[in-house]
């Protein structure tokens, strides 16, 4: 591991030397939000960002990633990853991968995911502005994120550049780097840290009193359909979700009636149909019928089913789903400090 | 990352394998009974209880139960009611032809904890299939197990499934076969009403192992008799039906609360699901 | 001379909408000679009545899916006149832009798919899948690249998304304009074929005139597809120009007793609109491209014969083509760039006109202070043409039946005739609904 | 199904729908015929057919009586009937006329009265005659139908999204009409569009009508609370292209 500086004039060549030599995904302007994109120049990248509307999950399961293509009976696996840099991620969004990496990989490794993981380096970089909606600072403090290979920081008139494996460190060939000063390092340090200070939301408790609480708010069934009495079963806030990737599978056709393919596509919990089974004969049953039930399923999912596994809760606090709700009803901390306050 | 392997090291779980039909037929109009080879030759190494993908290719894919027993050689069972958009296709296929197979996927009945025990089977409906393959087993080596008895509860005379099995259960000693329907026709003689009306009809021990699958309705009702039977729930295996798109623990549809059904079940011990409010 | 024809068309094809054809000749006397509406009457004025400004266009364009970003600009410049808003220069451009697609899009369509079959003695495209499969492919491919070329601009051809009162809700990137450029260009050799097919066919266009008026947008900067003022040409070559504002002085719609449509009569009895009426008022303001192919097909203003609309037609697909060639590389040269939509300064009435394929377009809406919509009135070229296309069966018939036209030749001329105006009935805005009895 | 004979036919409507379909270019149209055989399509061909037909699709609503009967000879003739486009599907934009009562005098003034102008209400074409499946949408999609056509060659049943078009705008990774401070009512609209509107920066007027169980309480709490809608307006947003759905579903 190494601790480098590069200054503000020569940052700009190097991001320029970076997309010259390999595809770079990385925050980007959307009319008034961001995005994370294959970044065509330097001057398109906007490390200023606050959130980006979707989490970079989308580069390792997109939206519709195809599993295999057929004609007739044969069959072959559409796995096609692409090496890449994936640049500028904030630390919650490391959270959320390291998640991902976990699930994807245990027990039924899922080269579809995996693939795409392995073939993309990550430049981690610290939150130069804190969004709206925000609690990353207050969720699931006892796990740090791991998945990164090379971590940025910005820094008075330039930027630390601190590398953890080989493919991060692989990269600063491209940059006119200079050895970081233990001044540097330090402030690093102290730019990281107060951050966590600045979100707008805070949950009042911590990860594993939450995990219990809630678990025991399950049969409050009053409460869940109250909160879920304006929700429109849109499936927003498990989209935009860095720790969701349930997914649909469907086989299409090509116009040749011949070929085709099988495909999976982001799914919600919350939509309506989400467990619904057909049981022949016309019959259907729906394990979570009520919104409320839907609901519930989301926030237990986040706040205390994965503990175990994750060792703290399946919620990095991005608050893009508090953001993204139209209905302004999905933000976990409002509904985990009311159940904490109970 | 921490995981060490690389992708290209690991097989991809998405991709079926070819089986070819050898045999089917057809119990009831509903319903396709289909014994399948694996088109490379290779043996099916599965456990009673677990299940499959099963697909044809335009069509998708569906979670499908053993319906026979990994004691009867080279070839397995699967028998496919007619539901929807894959399940219509499957049942369309004749002698020859190919299913596409991923599995066998899932935790199937322990067998550990039923050898040397009596064991009581309850299967309702279409319950009997994923059932079927625990019986055979059980059947084939008779002598691992202790006292067997069977219930098999079907809405109508029409609905039965396996009926060579059943004509053959009838007549068996190695089986105390019993079986109900809700509403009998002309030609039944035998016990009609819920699968329940059956266990006055037979001494049921407390330390019988029992496993109960068929449709959810069912489960209360059974589960009410077995406690006044004073049967322990880790004594007690439960085979759940959930949606299911990938069988693999990943896809989601099949949550109760933190289970998967698809990788932690299907087959459960009555008492590891009991506290989950969605199971039951 | 043919003595009797009794010719009843039902539900024309190969037109949008629907149109009846009537005819009855006994003893050589034209008793019955009449095209009639039937379409179903959608009743959009009333639908636009309490809409927000946002939502009355995209309810209009709904009128026709054929002319969808026509209706979608002509009521976008109707509200924008209402609500006192200058668009900016790019808006105009890409609007521009965006109506050159239609209008390619359209004729290839027209000219290709409805047409070609009558002179190719088929009954429709599908036979000539087989027969002339390269003639369908290339309309098919055509078709598709204008379908993605008024997509990018519009966001869709049918009931476009990015125009809306003020602007465009979204605008295409420098490499998409760029990448549209080269699909234009690669495009070259099928107009050239294009031309040729036409060519080959034009001996079989049925020579037939008569003077009357026709009418379309003008202005002195370019042909005038998208913006202008109302000018009238006479067969002598007489121009007059009208406000855009004066649009009812010069459509002057009426009811006839005969007829299921609304009439429409300027200077003359009745006047046409379309692609030969905006060939006879703005041929000087073609590009040379198309004036090259005007001269190739022996097209010279002012033109008298309707049949010859679909010549024009060929005529403004190249017009399109060049014309949005030279519309890219301005905007490659200025850069497009995202631009706040330009707000209300006023809540009144205002009028819009604007080109659609089958000519000019007026919406009209009035708007109270809180941005809903109080009234609307929309005047459609088909409607405009009910009259002309009457008076060319009245010329028409008596003319076949002193050639001896067997019936069947009387029908198809007849069909030829109407198809030829492209008539978009499914516009059907204000159509009455006449059951005739013979 | 053996090369499944297709009919199209057309009652009030735009005819935007038919025309979409001469937008999918040379080769996937060419192929396309290789696996139907068009027999009848009055807007493109002068052909028609007496004979049965495997898929009849219906574009435009049921709005005049006279219609019925030629509704009931499509149903007779057609195996499998597919209602396609908002218009057909549930009445669509027509349906917009169906809650005032001054339509006529609106549009044709003095003549208002004259009796052959008498149209019902724009009603689907399920009103008339029973539909086997519906294609969403104003215009329909035209990937969607297609792939709807490829399901009914293999005789499979075609996949129809219930979910909110929000999903397909989340997938595209479109900036929310509210985080612009427009509205939108994506959040109860049937999805299957791939959702064109948002993403070209206008809301959503649910073109292809509602999920099976919307939240229109929601959706008028929403506009008006983040829109800044009045009561009035957010009363007739939910009702554009979904009159008729929001009687059924007040
Ligand atoms: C563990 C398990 C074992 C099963 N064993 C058998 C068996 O042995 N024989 C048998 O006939 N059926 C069995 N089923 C049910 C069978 O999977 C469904 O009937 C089948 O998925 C219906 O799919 P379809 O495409 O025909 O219907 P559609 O209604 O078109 O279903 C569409 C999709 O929804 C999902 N889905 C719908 N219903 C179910 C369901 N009941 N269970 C799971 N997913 C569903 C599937 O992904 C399916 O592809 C089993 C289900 C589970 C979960
Ligand atoms: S909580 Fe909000 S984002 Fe989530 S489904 Fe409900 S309305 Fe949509
Ligand atoms: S723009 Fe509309 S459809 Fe898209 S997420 Fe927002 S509310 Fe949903
Ligand atoms: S986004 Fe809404 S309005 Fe646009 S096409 Fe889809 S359903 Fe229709």
């Amino acid at each position: 591991m190494t601790a480098l500086f590069i200054k503000d004039k020569e940052f700009h060549d190097f991001v320029a030397a970076l997309v010259g030599a390999t595809p770079v995904y990385a925050p980007v302007a959307k009319r008034s939000l961001f995005a994370f994109e294959r970044l065509v120049s330097a001057d398109a990248l906007r490390l200023d960002y606050d959130v980006t509307i979707l989490p970079p999950k989308k580069l390792f399961f997109p939206p519709a990633q195809e599993l295999l293509k057929f004609t007739g009976g044969k069959f072959t696996a559409s796995v096609h990853p692409e090496e890449k840099v994936l640049f500028g991620v904030h630390f919650y969004d490391v959270k959320a991968i390291d998640q991902t990496d976990q699930l994807f990989a245990e027990k039924n490794y899922d080269v579809n995911y995996m693939a795409h993981r392995q073939a993309t380096t990550i430049v981690a970089s610290n939150i130069q502005k804190v969004s709206r909606r925000a609690f990353f600072g207050t969720v699931g403090q006892e796990v740090h994120p791991k998945g990164h290979d090379a971590y940025l920081t910005k820094i008075g008139t330039g930027y630390v550049f601190e590398t953890f494996t080989p493919k991060g460190e692989a990269l600063t060939k491209h940059g006119n780097f200079e050895p970081a000063t233990d001044t540097q390092r330090a402030e690093v340090v102290k730019v990281n840290a107060a951050v966590l200070e600045q979100c707008p939301e805070k949950l009042t408790h911590k990860s594993a009193e939450i995990a219990t609480k809630v678990r025991q708010a399950f049969k409050n069934e009053e409460l869940w359909r109250e909160c879920a009495v304006d929700c429109f079963s849109c499936g927003t806030c498990n989209t935009v979700c860095p720790t969701c990737y349930c997914f649909d599978v469907q086989d299409t056709w090509n116009v040749d009636q011949k070929s085709g393919s099988r495909t999976r596509y982001w799914d919600a919990c919350l939509t309506e149909s989400f467990a619904t089974i057909s049981a022949g004969g016309g019959h259907v049953e729906n394990f979570r019928e009520e919104r409320g039930e839907r609901f519930r399923h989301r926030i237990m999912r986040k706040a205390s089913y994965l503990n175990p596994k994750l060792g703290g809760p399946a919620c990095v606090g991005c608050g893009r789903c508090s953001s993204q709700c139209t209905a302004d009803i999905a933000d976990p901390v409002r509904i985990i400090n009311k159940i904490m306050a109970l | 990352m921490n995981h060490q392997c690389h992708w290209t090291e690991i097989e991809n779980i998405f991709m079926p394998r070819e089986a070819t039909i050898v045999r089917t037929a057809t119990p009831t109009p509903m319903e396709k009974h289909f014994t399948l080879k694996m088109a490379d030759g290779k043996p099916m190494t599965f456990e009673p209880g677990q299940i499959v993908e099963a697909s044809l290719f335009g069509y998708g894919e569906i979670p499908l139960g053993f319906a026979s027993s990994p004691t009867r050689e080279n070839t397995f069972d699967l028998v496919v009611r007619t539901v929807g958009r894959v399940s219509s296709a499957v049942n369309k296929l004749e002698k020859g032809q190919s299913i596409f197979i991923r599995g066998p996927l899932g935790k199937g009945f322990d067998l550990n904890k039923l050898r040397g025990k009596d064991v009581l089977i309850v299967a309702g409906g279409i319950g009997l299939c994923p059932t079927r393959s625990l019986i055979q087993y059980i059947m084939d080596r008779r002598t691992e197990f202790k006292r067997f008895v069977l219930f098999y509860g079907t809405r109508d005379p029409k609905q039965q499934l396996f009926l060579e099995d059943l004509v053959a259960w009838r007549a068996s000693k190695d089986v105390e076969y019993f079986e109900t329907v809700d509403k009998g026709d002309p030609s039944w003689k035998g016990n009609v009403g819920v699968i329940t009306t059956l266990f006055p009809k037979v001494q049921i021990t407390p330390e019988t192992r029992v496993v109960i699958c068929g449709p959810p309705v069912m489960f209360r009702f059974v589960i009410r008799e077995l406690d006044k039977l004073g049967i322990k729930r880790e004594n007690i295996f439960v085979d759940l039906e959930r949606r299911m798109k990938c069988a693999v623990g990943k896809c989601g549809h099949c949550q109760i609360n933190d289970k998967y059904v698809c990788v932690d079940g299907p087959v459960f011990a009555f008492s590891d699901i009991q506290g989950l409010e969605e199971a039951i | 001379m043919t003595v009797n024809a009794h010719i009843h068309v039902h539900h024309l094809t190969r037109v949008e909408g629907h149109g009846n054809i009537v005819v009855n000749v006994n003893n050589g006397k034209v008793e019955k000679c009449e095209w009639q509406v039937p379409e179903a009457p959608r009743f959009f004025e009333a639908m636009v009545r309490g809409r927000h400004y946002s939502e009355v266009a995209r309810i209009t364009s709904r009128i026709c899916g054929i002319c969808s970003v026509g209706h979608t600009l002509a009521s976008v410049k109707a509200s924008e006149t209402a609500l006192g808003i200058t668009v900016t220069p790019q808006t105009i451009k890409l609007r521009e832009l965006l109506k050159h697609a239609e209008n390619f899009d359209s004729h290839v369509l027209h000219v290709y798919m409805l047409v070609a079959p009558d002179l190719l003695g088929a009954p429709s495209v599908f036979p000539l899948v087989k027969t002339h499969g390269d003639v369908v492919a290339r309309a098919l491919r055509l078709k598709r690249a204008a379908h993605e070329w008024g997509s990018l601009i519009g966001g869709r051809t049918t009931h476009p998304t990015t125009p809306v009162p003020g602007g465009f809700a979204s605008v295409p990137t420098h490499a998409e304009l760029k990448a549209l450029k080269e699909k234009l260009l690669s495009l070259a050799p099928d107009l050239t074929a294009t031309l040729e097919t036409v060519l080959a066919l034009a001996p079989n266009i049925p020579a037939f005139d008569r003077k009357t008026e026709y009418i379309a947008l003008s202005n002195d900067q370019n042909y005038g597809l998208y913006d202008g003022v109302v000018q009238s040409t006479l067969p002598d070559g007489m121009k007059q120009r009208y406000p855009v504002a004066d649009y009812r002085k010069v459509t002057n719609e009426y009811v006839v007793p005969q007829s299921t449509a609304k009439y429409a009569k300027n200077k003359l009895p009745s006047y046409a609109a379309g692609a030969l009426a905006r060939f006879n008022n703005n041929f000087e303001r073609l590009t040379p491209e198309a004036k090259g192919v005007a001269a190739k097909l022996g097209m010279k203003p002012v033109c008298g014969n309707p049949y010859l609309n679909t010549a024009a037609q060929v005529v403004e697909i190249v017009e399109s083509f060049y014309d949005s060639l030279r519309i890219i590389d301005e905007l490659l040269t200025t850069g497009v760039k995202h631009e706040e939509l330009v707000k209300p300064t006023k809540f009144a009435t205002g009028a819009g006109a604007t080109e659609v394929p089958r000519g000019i377009l007026f919406h009209e809406y009035t708007y109270d202070q809180d941005g809903m919509c109080t009234a609307g009135n929309c005047i459609i070229p088909t409607n405009q043409n009910h009259a002309n296309i009457q008076g060319d069966f009245d010329k028409l018939v008596p003319e076949l039946i002193a050639k001896n036209a067997t019936e069947k030749q009387m029908e198809l001329a007849l069909e030829m005739l109407v198809r030829a105006y492209d008539p978009c009935i499914s516009c059907s805005t204000h159509y009455l609904d006449v059951t005739f009895v013979r | 199904m053996s090369k499944p004979k297709v009919a199209f036919f057309d009652f009030a409507s735009c005819e935007g729908c038919q025309i979409e379909f001469t937008n999918y270019g040379d080769k996937a149209f060419l192929e396309l015929l290789n696996h139907v055989d068009v027999v009848e399509f009055r807007e493109a061909m002068s052909e028609t057919t007496t004979e049965p037909i495997d898929i009849a699709l219906i574009e435009g609503s049921f709005t005049r009586e006279a219609d019925r009967a030629r509704l009931e000879d499509i149903r007779r003739r057609a195996k499998i009937v597919i209602a396609y486009g908002q218009c057909a599907a549930t009445g669509g934009i027509n349906a917009l006329k169906n809650h005032q009562n001054d339509y006529l005098p609106c549009v044709y003034g003095k003549d208002a009265g004259m009796p052959h102008l008498a149209s019902q209400k724009a009603l689907p074409i399920d009103a008339a005659i029973k539909v086997d499946y519906k294609a969403f949408g104003c215009p329909m999609n035209k990937y969607e139908v297609l792939q709807i056509i490829s399901h009914l060659v293999h005789g499979k049943e075609p996949v129809i999204p219930d979910y909110p078009v929000c999903v397909e705008c989340k997938r595209r990774e479109t900036v929310c009409r509210f985080a612009e401070g427009d509205h939108c009512m994506g959040q109860v609209a049937r999805a299957g569009c791939d959702a064109p509107c948002p993403a070209a920066g206008i809301p959503c007027e649910a073109c292809r009508g509602f999920v099976d169980h919307p939240n229109i309480p929601a959706l008028k709490k929403v506009l008006v609370e983040r829109a800044g809608f009045s009561k009035a307006r957010a009363e007739s947003k939910a009702n554009m292209f979904t009159a008729n759905q929001l009687e059924l579903k007040p």
